[in-house]
Parts: structure tokens; sequence; C-alpha cells
């Protein structure tokens, strides 16, 4: 590997680790308050990217407010998941994340009736040309991503130790119960972790809209993947979730450059295995779940 | 459990059961008895699922246990010419030593973590399928597996299973059999130990059941049946490849059982029928179908937790009101 | 003095298992008064049940005279009582200053907060020291103030404690009833679930004798210390 | 060498000593009573010996074999056994379903006899057997209930009769009347009594009720902080000094 290559697959690995850590950090979230997991996450991914698609390739307005715009559509979409789906089956844990395989289903039926199925809707690249970094070209697409996910994360953590809210959030994970005691709504707090969730996922997926195919089952291998990066970084760890994010990224990218994709996706899920049996816990994960 | 009464009532309907299988190939057109077939692998794998759920352990990766009973099947039976009866044991001790494999580092985990690295190393079994052409054919996967037969033609006892009645029979008994097995095991002791894992682990260690080990052998059991019910689908269909292996297929498998519940041996083989049936009905609906199972199954999950299985014992007592029977308990 | 909370003939039910069978209890403005009895005597289950953790099946809850039987635990507590649990459970990764914003969630008024965060500073020196550290990593008995610390925070009219000596030291144990002593000087009504009879005994203003979900007898606490069969059955002697 | 012996064994978690280098010895056909006032490590004592917590330093040792660090099935296998604090048992079976469960290990567990049912002569042993126990501590009427069903004193006892079911050597018993009244108290007390008598195993309990300990006890060992305090018969443990100020001494707490 040349130098430029290397400079190159870094920076992809940075934004790689920069999308999976702000589509994990959403499901760790959820995890952490009320062990909410959603199946479906990769398709909240999904509805971000279609939100683009449409804001922004169909009616036409600015990149930026379509990406704006996915945060609250979304974090709609995931407030309706926990009250519709994640509130009635509270104390299952498998079967909330089962009726999120439910709901998955729903979701890619309707948007592929609606925008249609096998079609690629590709957006046009809003920020075209390149940056060139020690000699190496990327696009500033892809870069761009690296600001957005130190925004929304560090928006996230702001949130969590700064904010009345967040810390009630980061009570309900740690005793629920007593949380309740404190006079915390209990399902307040499981819908602003869904909202938070979804709208996380939402923006990530606008911010692959440009760079992916965007098609209905496109939120697959990111939600996989995020299910992956939370296992572990520790299931309910939110900076677990960050690290194991980036870890993965350098896995992912590094290893499609040199071998191909098929073989990134073994060895990050080997990688998985091996802390399984080292740490059942996760890298930063003190729960056992 | 109630003994004589109620076992004497089950077995009639069983009987009923496999007597109206026996009596299909007579009424029913061939692309149906086709279905039949592909249905009666669905039940195998099922009721081998719901084995494994008894002690709390939902995989989400015995779809994938049946793909690789299915490789090795067709693997076996092109490539190396391997006839049909040492080509199935093989093909289900192959995915017992897969399921071991598995086994391994998810008995480190429980509940949900185990449910997801289930997924995750599922996934990796697929992957090898794709990455490596010799022997799984990539993303083509393996095509033109021989169909069975039994003899050769002019002998006296030759079968010709490309008679999709003779085959449909083949799969009838390899179902009627593993689902004999099934339910000898679920009523055993090592069934209930299995049970007793769910209900309370710790418990169980303390009398002296070793639980890692006992849920490393219900992966293994599990994944034996899996494995038959692969090496059928190989045979049946003739080609396979990864695709037909996507966690689509593993989602309409958890919505059997959920739908027709896991309590009770009885449960995944309602799920599985009367979901079977309504994805035949639902044919009209081309790609809104996932749409209605996706409903289903949210519906079954918030409104009916237990599944279609909690209406027996209402089924049961109406039966047994019917012969004049009062119920025992 | 009046009557500030009531228990009606509360009974609760985990599944099958009834775990009280037939409670009244009262408690007057200003008291306290105490529960003691072995394990599984019920005594947890009776202050989960005020603080609305679990529902009653049958009986009633009164808090000055209105049912407060069906209102959510955090509403429960918006009404001015606070329920300290057994085990403490301070939030443990959060710092001893966030525990005690957690107990002042529904306060609006920050300056009121802030004047509380002071006052259970001057009940608790221990805690001001350590206002930034995580909670979890503290003593038990530091996190048993932290636990009362919390509960201060929502100026609560009536405070729920359940076994605030368990596994804390002698000395601890000493400290901790000198504690519960000032907080009721300051004029708060406490309801004191102990295992520890004779020191629950010691503190109490009247005492509630638990047995299997039952109250098995009920008296003056200073009654209930000179009672043979309590002495005999409870203070071991 | 004594049947049962614990020696300088220590658990810590993380930072929290729980227990500090107990010494502990057990003769067999002895009921030995641990107890100690809330927060003593009693809990943590019972189980890392019954094999839940592996010990941070020390051993146990049972029939001269070290078995601290062992999983418990395999301790149970060794013949040392134990009840939970909880009623602990398998719900939705019968009392006598659960108590054949319990006889995994002395059934033929193999795959082939779940699915072909060979031996059938042994299994017609393990319903006896069962039976007698179930009988032997007075659940005869239970026998067709399923567990859940049962009162609190009774799932008690079921989980003696389940622990009995594995023909222990070493009964150890956590907290054996835990939320009992008086009446279900005697009924326990007079149970193991009964087990000792009858079939000479040896009892080991952790205990928070004191009447109970008293009347049941052969020897007393108590704990308090993690340490051991005091052993002896239960009237020198009764007028020690050092116990009654472990137990009472929050006497002048409020002065």
């Amino acid at each position: 590997m040349g130098f430029e290559t290397f400079v190159q697959t870094f920076a992809n690995a940075l934004v790689l680790g920069s999308i999976y850590a702000m589509v994990a950090v959403g499901l760790a979230l959820a995890f952490g308050v009320m062990q909410m997991a959603n199946f479906s996450h990769g398709e909240l991914f999904m509805a971000g990217a279609y939100v683009v698609y449409v804001l922004y390739s169909l009616v036409g307005l600015p990149f930026l407010v379509a990406v704006v715009a996915a945060f609250p559509i979304v974090a709609l979409i995931g407030m309706l998941f926990e009250r519709v789906l994640f509130r009635p089956t509270r104390g299952n844990v498998l079967s909330g994340f089962m009726a999120t395989a439910g709901a998955g289903f729903i979701m890619q039926v309707l948007v592929g009736q609606q925008w249609g199925v096998g079609l690629m809707r590709s957006v046009v690249v809003p920020y075209k040309g390149s940056a060139e970094i020690l000699g190496a070209a990327i696009s500033w697409q892809r870069l761009v991503i690296i600001p957005a996910t130190i925004i929304m994360v560090g928006g996230l953590w702001f949130f969590l130790k700064k904010v009345k809210a967040g810390k009630g959030l980061r009570a309900c994970a740690q005793d629920p119960e007593a949380a309740v005691l404190q006079g915390i709504s209990l399902n307040k707090m499981t819908s602003l972790a869904m909202l938070l969730s979804g709208g996380f996922a939402g923006v990530s997926g606008a911010l692959m809209a440009p760079i992916i195919p965007v098609t209905p089952y496109m939120g697959h291998v990111y939600g996989v993947t995020a299910f992956i990066v939370v296992i572990v970084g520790g299931m309910a760890s939110i900076e677990g979730a960050v690290l194991a994010a980036f870890i993965l990224g350098f896995i992912h990218t590094f290893i499609s450059t040199v071998y191909d994709s098929v073989t990134a996706t073994m060895v990050g899920v080997l990688f998985m295995a091996i802390v399984l049996v080292v740490k059942p816990t996760g890298l930063l994960g003190n729960v056992k779940v | 459990m109630s003994k004589s009464n109620s076992s004497s009532f089950i077995w009639l309907p069983v009987v009923i059961v496999i007597g109206l299988f026996c009596f299909a190939p007579q009424v029913v057109s061939a692309y149906r008895l086709e279905l039949l077939t592909i249905f009666l692998i669905n039940v195998i794998l099922a009721q081998s699922y719901r084995l494994m759920t008894t002690t709390g352990d939902w995989t989400l990766c015995h779809y994938i246990l049946m793909g690789v009973g299915a490789y090795a099947t067709g693997i076996l039976a092109k490539k190396f010419g391997v006839p049909f009866y040492a080509a199935m044991p093989l093909a289900a001790v192959i995915t017992v030593g897969v399921s071991l494999i598995l086994a391994l580092p998810l008995s480190r985990t429980i509940g949900f973590a185990f449910f997801i690295a289930s997924f995750a190393l599922g996934e990796f079994i697929r992957h090898v399928w794709l990455k490596f052409h010799t022997p799984f054919g990539g993303a083509r996967g393996v095509n033109g597996i021989p169909k069975l037969e039994i003899g050769q033609q002019g002998d006296w006892y030759f079968i010709d299973f490309w008679d999709s009645t003779n085959f449909y029979f083949f799969t009838l008994i390899f179902t009627v059999l593993a689902l004999l097995v099934l339910y000898r095991i679920d009523r055993s002791r090592v069934g209930n130990a299995w049970k007793s894992i769910y209900a309370d682990s710790e418990l169980c260690e303390s009398i002296g059941i070793n639980v890692t080990r006992y849920r490393v052998l219900i992966f293994c059991v599990a994944g034996f049946f899996a494995g038959i019910a692969g090496s059928l689908l190989a045979y049946q269909v003739g080609s396979i490849d990864p695709h037909n292996f996507e966690m689509v297929e593993m989602v309409y498998l958890i919505i059997w059982v959920v739908v027709g519940g896991v309590k009770t041996y009885w449960g995944p083989l309602i799920g599985v029928f009367s979901m079977s049936l309504v994805f035949e009905l639902a044919r009209p609906l081309q790609e809104w179908r996932p749409l209605l199972f996706g409903l289903i199954l949210i519906l079954f999950l918030v409104f009916m937790p237990g599944g279609l299985e909690t209406l027996l014992p209402r089924i049961k007592s109406f039966f047994l009101g019917l012969v004049g029977k009062k119920e025992v308990r | 003095m009046t009557l500030l909370l009531e228990l009606k003939n509360t009974a609760v039910h985990y599944g099958k298992v009834e775990a009280t069978r037939d409670i009244s209890i009262k408690v007057l403005e200003g008291d306290i008064v105490t529960l003691i009895g072995a394990n599984g005597a019920g005594k947890s289950t009776t202050l989960r049940m005020i603080s609305g953790l679990v529902r009653p099946s049958s009986g009633e809850v009164l808090f000055e005279g209105n049912s407060i039987t069906h209102l959510p635990p955090e509403e429960i507590t918006g009404i001015g009582i606070a329920h300290i649990p057994e085990g403490r459970r301070v939030f443990p990764q959060m710092t001893v200053m966030e525990n005690l914003e957690m107990g002042a969630y529904l306060r609006k008024d920050p300056k009121e907060v802030a004047r509380n965060i002071e006052l259970v500073f001057s009940h608790f020196k221990r805690l001001k020291e350590r206002v930034n550290q995580a909670a979890g990593t503290m003593s038990g008995g530091e996190q048993q103030m932290l636990a009362m610390g919390r509960a201060l925070m929502s100026s609560p009219r009536l405070i729920l404690m359940d076994e605030p000596s368990l596994g804390l030291s002698p000395i601890m144990c000493q400290e901790i009833a000198r504690i519960i002593k000032q907080i009721h000087a300051h004029g708060s009504t406490i309801v004191l679930v102990e295992q520890n009879a004779r020191l629950a005994l010691a503190l109490a203003d009247y005492g509630y004798v638990l047995e299997t979900g039952d109250v098995a007898l009920e008296g003056k606490a200073e009654d209930l210390r000179e009672d043979d069969e309590v002495r005999k059955t409870y203070l071991g002697m | 060498m004594s049947f049962f012996s614990v020696k300088g064994l220590s658990k810590h978690f993380g930072g929290l000593v729980a227990n500090n280098s107990i010494d502990l010895d057990v003769e067999k056909g002895e009921i030995r009573g641990v107890i100690g006032p809330n927060g003593a490590g009693k809990t943590t004592f019972f189980n890392v010996v019954s094999g839940f917590y592996t010990p941070t330093s020390g051993t146990v040792e049972f029939k001269g074999k070290v078995i601290s660090g062992l999983h418990s099935s395999k301790i149970a296998k060794l013949g040392a056994v134990r009840t939970f604090q909880r009623a602990a048992l398998f719900p939705e079976f019968t009392v006598l379903e659960n108590v054949i469960i319990a006889r995994h290990l002395n059934a033929d567990t193999s795959l082939l006899n779940a699915i072909f049912r060979h031996n059938t002569k042994a299994e017609a042993g393990n319903l006896a057997r069962s039976k007698e126990i179930i009988e032997f501590l007075g659940l005869k009427d239970e026998q067709d209930n399923l567990a859940l069903n049962l009162s609190h004193g009774h799932q008690r006892v079921l989980g003696v009769a389940m622990a009995l079911a594995t023909e222990p050597e070493l009964l150890m018993l956590d907290e054996p009347v835990a939320g009992m009244n008086s009446s279900e108290k005697a009924v326990m007390v007079g149970l193991i009594k009964k087990i000792r008598d009858t079939w000479g195993i040896t009892v080991l309990l952790v205990e928070h009720d004191m009447k109970t300990v008293m009347s049941l006890c052969d020897k007393i060992t108590v704990l308090d902080f993690g340490e051991k305090l005091a052993e002896g018969l239960p009237e020198e443990i009764i007028n020690n000094d050092k116990v009654i100020e472990a137990y009472l001494g929050a006497d002048d707490i409020v002065a």
C-alpha cells in the first residue's frame, strides 16, 4: 500500500467509523435506557436517506436543509416505534426486538411501493470535488461526515452530561426504578431515547444518501453493523459504541481495500466473536445482558 | 402432564392428519404438491427451532444451519457423487459440527447478546459461501444437484424421485420421523432439563445440571434437524445459493413460531401451518405481502404474546365436550 | 396532629404470590413510624406500594385524605412523598452533585434547588467534600447519606426509608440514626422500615410489627420495646 | 481431616472485602449454623462455598477434595448441594416433576435414552425415590400441584426436597426459614433435624433468624464484617460479649 493509498484509506476509515458511530450511538442509547433493541434501526437509516431523496432530489430543497429535516422526521418514526412496539412489550427484550423486525418489513414495503423497489435512487452529489490531503484526494461529500459526526455526537454528549433531561436519561439507564422515585417519567424518557435514536439514524442515512445507492433495503447492512458495533462496545455503553465504531470502521475499510468487502465483513464478525469470548460484556460494557 | 386420557385424545388427530397428508397427492396439482413438500421441510425447521427456544436461547442463525445442511448435501451429491443415504447423514453431522463451533462462543453469552451474536455468526457463514467459489460457488451457489434415486433404472426396487409424488412421500417419512424424535426428546428427561434451564439456570446448576453443556447440546440437536431439513431442501429445489438463506427467511421462521407459540410442542406446527396458508392466500398481494406479515408479527407480539397455541386448551375442551368427556385437569 | 398517610386494608400480589395480605397503617404528621419484621414480612412491599412502584390488589392508600392508590410513582413523588429504596440505589455513574440534581428533577426554581443543596450539605458534611465523585465509588454509608440527601432534594412532606442501616457498621448506623433524628427535627414525617428493630424502635414514635404480610402487633414504640414477644423475636433476647 | 473445611477464604468485589480469611471446619453429621448481622458477608460466604463465586484466595475442601473454583453442578455431583434463599423451583412443573428433574445426577441422561427410553427401570427407581422424599418432607398432598401454586413455606420445603433428590452428603441451606411464619419455621426446623437424624446428612446453614439457629444447630459460626468473629456451641455464642456487641452494638445509638 503506497502512502497516498494509505492516507486515502485512513480518511475513508475515519468517515466510515464516523457513520458507524452516528448510527450505533442511537442503538446503544435506546438499549441502555430501557433495553429497547431496535431490529429495524437500519430501516430508520434508510428513512433518513429517503428524506434527502424526497426533499433534496425531488422537491429541490438545499441538501443541508434536507439533512437537518431528516432528524425530526425520522425521530418521529422512532417515537412511533416506542409507543406502538416497545411500550406494549416492555419487560421482554426479545418481543420488542421481533416486533421491530415486523416494522422493518412494513417500512421497506411502503417505501418500495411509493418510490420503487428495484431502482437505485442515486442522489446527485451536492458537494462536488475533493480535498487534497497529504497527496490523497478525498471527496468533500465524504469528508463532511466527519465534522457532522463531531457535532452530532458532541451534541449528544453535551445533552447527556449537561442538560437536565439528558441526565434523566442517564439516571434511567443506570437505575430505572430509582429514577422513577425521583419523579422522572419512564414513559417520557423511553420516548426521548427513541426520538434521539431515530434522529441519529436519520441524519446518518441522510448524509450517506449521495454516497451509496438509495434503496428500500439499503439500511440492512448498516443496521447489522450497528448491532455488531454495540455488542463489541458493550450493549448500553455510548462511549463503547463510539470506540467500537471506529475500530470496525478501520477493520472494514482497510480489509476492503487490501482484500474485498466480503472478507472485511467476515473479519468484523470474527472480531466480535473474539471480543465475546474474551470479554462477554463488550469492550466498555459492565452489564451482562 | 396428565396421562392416559389426553394422550389418546392427542394421537387420534395426529393419525388423521398423517392420513390426510398421505392422501394429498391424489387431489392436489403437482405444483401444489411441491409447495406441500416445502411445507413439510419447514415443519421440521420450525419444530427444531422450537426445541432451540426451550432453553430461552432464541438463535437468529437457525436458517443458516439449514443452509449448512443444504450446502453439504449439494456439494457431496454433486461434486463427489455421494448417494443420498450417505449424503443426508453426513450433511446432518456436518451441521452438528458447525453448530458446535458456533455454540462455543455463543454459550458465553446470554439473552440479547446471544441473539445478536448468533445472527452475526450466521452472517459470517453466509459470507463464507459468498466468498469461496470452491466449493460453495460464490453468489451463484451450487446448481444442478442430482435428484436422489433408489436403485437404477431397471432394478425392481428402483424409485425415481424426479417424480414429485415420490419425493413428497420421501419427505413425509422424514418429517414424521423427525417430529416423532423431537416429540420424544421434548418429553424426555433431557427435554425437561432444557426447560428447567429456561426457568432457573442457577437452580439447575445446584442440582447438578451443567448448564453450559446442555446449552451447547441443544444447539447441536437443533442443528442436526436443521441440517436434515436443509438436506431435503437441497434435493427438492436442486440448486441453492446464499440468497436462499438471508435474514428475511429467518424473520419468517420467527413469525411461524411467534404466531403458533413455543410453549407446547404443537405451537410451531399450528404456526407454520396457518402462516403457510396465509402466505399462499396472500399471493395476489404480491410485493405488499411482507407488509402483511410484518403486521401479523406485530399484532401477535402485542396482542397475543403466547401465540395461537394459547387457544389450544379452549379447542381441547371443545373437542372433549364433543366426545362427552370432562377435562381432567 | 393531623393524619398524613393512611393505608386501608391493603394487599399486594406478585403474580399469584401474596406479598401482603391486609395491612392498615396510620401515619401522623411529624411522627417517625417504623415497620419492623423479618425478611419477607412485607415491609418493603408496603413502602413500594405507597410510592406507587407496585399496585395494591385491594385496599386504599390515602395521603392527606386523598386517594393516591392509582397514581403513577412519578406523580406520587411530585405530591411530596420521597422514597429511599432498599440498597440505597444511587445512580452509580453519576456524581454526587448530579445525584442530588436528580432528586430535584421535578422542581422548576433553580434558586430553591440551590438552597436545598446547601441544606443537604448541612446535614451531610461528607457529601460536600465529594460533590464531583462518582456515587458508585463511595462507601456504603456515604451512599446511604447520598440517597437520603437525594430524597430531601424534593422537599418532601413524607420520607419513606427502606432499611437505611443495611450492611453498615455500628458506628455508621449511629451516624445514620443521628441524621434521621436531625431530618425529623427539621419537620419531616418519616416511615422507617428496618430489620434492626432495636435501632428502629429507639428512633420511632409509633411502630408496626409485620409478620408474613399482616400487621401482627402495633403500638407506641416504647411499649413495643418492652413487649416480651417483640423482644424475643426481633431483638434476639 | 475434616469432612468439610474452609481455609483462609477471602472474597473481594473490586475494592470491597466481603469475606476476609475465614476458616471453618464441619464434621460429618453435624448441623452447623453460620450467622451474622446484616451485611456481615454471610451470603457471599455461602455463594463461595457452594461454587457460585470463585474465592479471591483460600480454599474449600469437601471430603479431602478441593471444590472451590469448580462449577456448582460439579460440586453437586461430588455430593454437596445448596438451596436458595428465594423460592427456587421450576414453576410450571408439578411438585413431583420438580423432584424427578432434580434426580438428574442419578438418571441416564443420554440422548439415545431420551429418544428410545430403553432405560425405564432406572426412571422407575427415580420416581419411587422422589415420592419417598416428598412423603418424608410432608409434601405428599401437594405432589400433583404445580410448584408455582404452593405456599411460600411449601415452596421452600420443595427446594430442600430437590436438593435431597441429588442424594447429597452435605446439604447447604441458604436462610431456610426466611419469610416464613412461626408455624412454617417450626416445620422446617423439624425437617432439617429429621434429615440429619434419619439419613445422616451433614447440614451447613446460613440464617438470619436467631431463634431458629439456636434451636437447630450443634455449633455456630458468627461472621461480622466479612470475618469470623466467634465459633462455638449455641449457649457459648449467646453469651459471647463480642457477638452481643456485633448484633446489638447499636444499643445506645440514639443517646
